[in-house]
């Protein structure tokens, strides 16, 4: 199988909190938003419960980018699980960055079960972003 | 390429849940290709590797005797990740299958002897392929005992040849006993090795072969040793962490010998004279 | 008649490189930000002084190597060989690391089931040794049987003189591979110098393993186990880095409905090694995996070879993080100062 | 002959004679010029004790097997590092601090003995004398500028002089330097394209050793999440991408638990700079988290707590 330039679509694996984030992109779906459907969501009960070598894994396996999205600050299903995430993802970004991985490949974004229309905006934002930095090859699990 | 790790692919065809609770299945399986199934010839007590492709591989020994037809039995218990997804397999399912590997059991030097076979739970595994090819050639041995001890009645392995085939064979006789018993249970309730003693098999001129736990195993010797058995008379097998089975991958070492290839059978005559690293 | 030798200066040695890479790959050892590893050559100069961080014997039993490959479909599965081994020259690996292949070959080239992946690249590979004019601060090849100018496990063995190398065939594929590059010839007296340069070359650390393989079947027991493996830290560096550890581990490694069983290395120190389901370790503790891995390079290996399994390369003197590496363990047992 | 030492001696042995004492974590002098770790359990044996440049300072992770199953009371000497490291474990847990007996001692750099032996050939001996080092090497003694010859990771050390000690022998000798940042800063100012080449060359080298992970005090996890076969998250598989999940996980995980002590990159045996991945973790930590000294144990670690106010640079 052959894709051509012009068809390729970057892949996204978004991680969604179960009580918001999820919540919004099931709003996003039945509101009839528009947004790529190169999008594959992963439900974790928490922004906490992502754990950084989730997105090194999904770098592995073929993502193009990775987004983590969860709950706004305050507004934690488990009252603080958003904010520890936040310290994690703040240093995982970077740290990214520093192996070479480029900037913009990793998002991490708060969007609440009533934001549909910020869910579709993020994955379109994305997108178009990623379209623009090309397939992702580091990190990618080669063949055998 | 390296050829020896390279299985046979293999087709289950049938599995049976020995014990009901479903921690104990036998798998009945054919290699596809029928030269490499006609060229498989094992002896009992002899192991293979076992695969599920993308989960990986583990030792086993062959449960049926060699005696009859090119079909392979292992019952395997749900003890790991390979064997857990094992159990959940289903009879058409794709499997590999390399081997066959160890010394197996020395039958050849046992003509005219006594047998007593002494195993507990999944221990009767390795023991029911010599048992059979035993009692398949019945008149080249002595008379056979079978001491066999599972935790209930319902977690005894091979019921139907424990409870039928095997005690109506000729000069055989099966002891079996429950670590507890159920309602229905009316043979004898106590641990394998005590029992053992119990049963008091005359030592001269018999062969003791005893496979289970570790610890069981390690009781029915000293067991062994108070009814007057001789180290030489004495055999067991071992069972080590395996990867390659072919005595290469440097694992399975007890002292100089490699379990996959120099055993998985020893007299405990030549396990004394090994590190107890085991 | 004598063996003829040839003479590769400096300025010329790219040359020979890229002559000898045009019909098989070379492997030779490169500097890597300041660390010596065995590499394919692809025009960069090697760097040919002291001995690779890891021994050669990488090159022949990779970290990694595909067993099969695997396509899963429902009630289906289809089995790929692995690839072909490429035909190679293997130069300026150190005669320890090559008097190590003859070791392996007992091991895994004899019994009923070849290591015929070994085996390939053993056949495919042209060994070019470059004996050593100088040692490492712990080099004890001597003490156990191996000679800086030794050609156990060569085809060719450079010996250096000055700048250049002087090359002399050890085996007739040797022969062949060395005529076939039109080198100039080296005068007898220089092979002969260079050559005894190398023979009487001194190596720092010096064991008897003698007595100790004598004595260390009585000594399971020993309290000197459970005393030296106290600052054993449990990693993996010694049998890693060493010519001679062979353990390997069988993994399958999916990529969705496909992928490979592979064999990796693995380390006889790790706890994991002999884990088996349900928890049980015939090794539980570090006091028997040290002992495991001293016993059977000095003991199990002996009894059924007839010499230890080591061959003073003094890899592990340099990088055991606690200082427990092979010289001192045979010192510790008895077997020199 | 350091002044102090008899004095450590001394009490090592007063210590060693004490009910309910189980060991003694040391030095002892090894062959060719090593100081090992030794463990003494018996009051005469405090006379081998010894520490001068060439002991390699990993004493702290000994701790771990030696409180295993035990109940007793145990010595470790201490340096800068490794008295932090004896912070770490006590901090994560692993180990009481009531049941530590720590003495404190100075240091003045950890020699880098391959550089010593490339230079002076086969080592004997290396002391400590006043400010210089004194090799016994090659049969010859040579009077050495430490400066040249000491492990990279001392050059910048933070904390010489051991802290929260149960004693100290000796002075300072080596005043605390801040953590140097530069070769972070310079990695941080290539490409991405180039950086990432960077650690690749790097990773391509790992022989999963695990010397990095089992010398790490901040590395103390009964189950490893390296070692899991299910779920996978490293395997066995030898591939790039998985040495990279494993360098990084390793950093990650000890992010805000790393006391510098360098140790994993001075085990590894193919030159791979562990230490850099640490400390950019730890400078990102400094500046986002408003920490001041990131490898002093704290009562909580950075990633374990939070601010309402927390940067969301990320957005």
């Amino acid at each position: 199988m052959s894709v051509g330039e012009q068809s390729w679509k970057p892949t996204i694996v978004a991680f969604c909190c179960n009580w918001c984030s999820y919540a919004g992109a099931d709003l996003a779906g039945t509101s009839r938003l528009q947004y790529p459907a190169t999008v594959r969501i992963i439900r974790v009960p928490c922004s906490g419960r992502v754990n950084p070598q989730f997105i090194v894994r999904a770098f592995q396996r073929g993502a193009d980018g990775v987004l983590v999205a969860g709950c706004h600050p305050g507004d934690c299903h488990y009252s603080t699980g958003n904010y520890y995430a936040r310290r994690r993802f703040l240093l995982a970004t970077r740290f990214l960055e520093y192996l070479g991985i480029e900037p913009g490949r990793l998002w991490v974004r708060w969007i609440s079960g009533s934001e549909g229309h910020k869910f579709a905006t993020v994955i379109k934002e994305m997108s178009a972003a990623l379209e623009r930095l090309g397939p992702n090859v580091k990190l990618r699990e080669g063949a055998l | 390429m390296y050829r020896a790790l390279v299985p046979h692919v293999a087709t289950i065809q049938d599995i049976k849940d020995e014990t009901g609770a479903g921690d104990v299945k036998t798998f009945t399986v054919a290699i596809d290709d029928a030269e490499a199934a006609a060229g498989f010839r094992h002896r009992p007590g002899q192991c293979a590797m076992v695969s599920l492709f993308g989960a990986g591989e583990c030792m086993i020994s062959i449960t049926s005797p060699p005696t009859r037809g090119p079909q392979l039995q292992f019952a395997i218990k749900n003890a790991g990740r390979v064997t857990g997804l094992l159990h959940e397999a289903e009879p058409g399912q794709k499997i590999g299958i390399r081997g066959p590997y160890g010394n197996g059991f020395p039958v050849d030097a046992w003509h005219g002897q006594r047998l007593l076979f002494v195993g507990g739970g999944i221990g009767l595994a390795p023991l029911r392929s010599v048992i059979n090819y035993c009692l398949d050639k019945r008149e080249l041995f002595g008379d056979i005992d079978i001491v066999y001890g599972a935790r209930s009645p319902q977690d005894l392995c091979f019921k139907e040849e424990l409870l039928e085939v095997w005690p109506s064979q000729p000069r055989t006789r099966v002891h079996l006993t429950v670590d507890r018993g159920d309602g229905q249970w009316q043979g004898p309730v106590g641990f394998v090795p005590a029992f053992v003693e119990e049963i008091r098999p005359a030592a001269g001129g018999t062969i003791a072969v005893t496979c289970g736990p570790p610890i069981m195993i390690k009781l029915v010797l000293a067991a062994f040793e108070r009814l007057g058995f001789a180290d030489d008379q004495v055999i067991t097998t071992l069972e080590l962490k395996m990867q390659c089975g072919v005595g290469k991958c440097g694992r399975c070492n007890v002292g100089p010998k490699y379990v996959c290839q120099d055993g998985p059978v020893f007299s405990l005559a030549e396990l004394r004279r090994l590190p107890a690293e085991y | 008649m004598a063996t003829p030798a040839y003479k590769i200066d400096a300025g010329r040695l790219p040359a020979v490189l890229d002559d000898l890479a045009r019909h098989r790959q070379v492997i030779t050892r490169m500097d890597r930000d300041g660390v010596n590893v065995f590499a394919r050559y692809t025009g960069d100069m090697p760097s040919l002084r002291g001995n690779g961080a890891v021994s050669a014997r990488e090159h022949f039993l990779p970290r990694m190597e595909k067993i099969h490959g695997y396509q899963l479909a429902p009630g289906e599965v289809r089995l790929s060989p692995a690839g072909p081994v490429e035909p190679a020259v293997l130069f300026g690996a150190r005669p320890c690391d090559l008097a190590a292949l003859e070791l392996l070959d007992r091991v895994l080239l004899e019994g009923e089931f070849l290591d015929t992946a070994y085996q390939a690249r053993r056949a495919a590979t042209v060994n070019m040794a470059l004996a050593c004019d100088s040692a490492g601060p712990g080099c004890f090849c001597r003490s156990v049987g191996v000679s800086p100018a030794g050609t156990a496990g060569s085809d060719v063995i450079l010996y250096p003189s000055g700048q250049a190398l002087l090359a002399v065939a050890t085996t007739a594929r040797g022969a062949e591979l060395l005529e076939s590059l039109g080198l100039p010839g080296a005068a007898k007296d220089e092979v002969d110098r260079a050559q005894d340069a190398c023979e009487q070359l001194v190596v720092p650390v010096a064991v008897e393993t003698g007595p100790v393989t004598a004595r260390l079947g009585q000594r399971l027991d020993d309290p000197y186990w459970a005393e030296a493996s106290r600052r054993c830290l449990g990693c993996g560096i010694c049998t890693y880095i060493c010519p001679t550890c062979y353990c390997f581990a069988v993994h399958d490694i999916n990529r969705g409905s496909q992928g490979a069983r592979v064999r990796c290395w693995d380390s006889c120190m790790f706890k994991d090694f002999l884990t088996m389901a349900g928890g049980h370790n015939p090794r539980p503790t570090r006091k028997e995996r040290f002992r495991q891995r001293f016993l059977h390079k000095l003991q199990y290996y002996p009894e059924q070879y007839g010499s230890p399994l080591c061959v003073g390369c003094g890899r592990c003197l340099d990088k055991c993080p606690a200082g427990l590496d092979m010289a001192g363990v045979i010192m510790d047992l008895g077997g020199g100062q | 002959m350091t002044a102090w030492l008899d004095a450590l001696r001394d009490h090592v042995r007063e210590f060693l004679s004490e009910p309910g004492v189980d060991v003694f974590i040391g030095y002892r002098a090894g062959r060719r010029g090593r100081e090992v770790p030794a463990f003494l359990t018996r009051p005469e044996q405090a006379s081998g004790l010894v520490l001068g440049p060439a002991a390699s300072g990993a004493l702290a992770k000994y701790v771990l097997e030696e409180a295993a199953g035990t109940t007793g009371r145990l010595g470790v000497l201490a340096r800068g590092c490794e008295a932090l490291s004896l912070q770490r474990l006590v901090r994560d847990l692993r180990v009481e601090r009531e049941r530590l007996h720590v003495v404190g001692v100075p240091c003045a750099g950890v020699a880098d003995l391959a550089k010593l032996e490339a230079s002076l050939g086969a080592l004997e001996k290396v002391e400590s004398c006043g400010e210089r080092w004194l090799v016994t090497a090659g049969g010859n003694r040579h009077d050495v500028d430490p400066s040249q010859f000491m492990e990279e990771r001392c050059r910048d050390c933070a904390s010489p002089w051991p802290q929260q000690c149960n004693i100290s022998f000796g002075q300072a000798v080596m005043s605390p330097a801040s953590p140097d940042y530069s070769t972070v800063a310079a990695l941080e100012a290539l490409p991405a394209d180039e950086r990432y080449a960077f650690w690749i060359r790097q990773f391509e080298r790992c022989l999963r050793c695990f010397a990095c992970r089992q010398v790490c005090p901040a590395c103390s996890c009964v189950e490893c999440s390296l070692d899991l076969v299910d779920p996978p998250w490293l395997g066995r598989e030898i591939t790039v991408p998985a040495q990279a999940m494993f360098h990084y996980t390793r950093a990650l995980h000890v992010a805000g638990r790393c006391v510098d002590c360098g140790q994993c990159q001075k085990v590894c045996p193919v030159g791979i700079p562990v230490a850099l991945l640490n400390r950019k973790l730890a400078r990102d930590i400094q500046e986002l988290f408003d920490v001041q000294n990131p490898f002093v144990p704290g009562e909580i670690e950075p990633l374990g707590k939070f601010r309402a106010e927390d940067r969301e640079e990320f957005m």
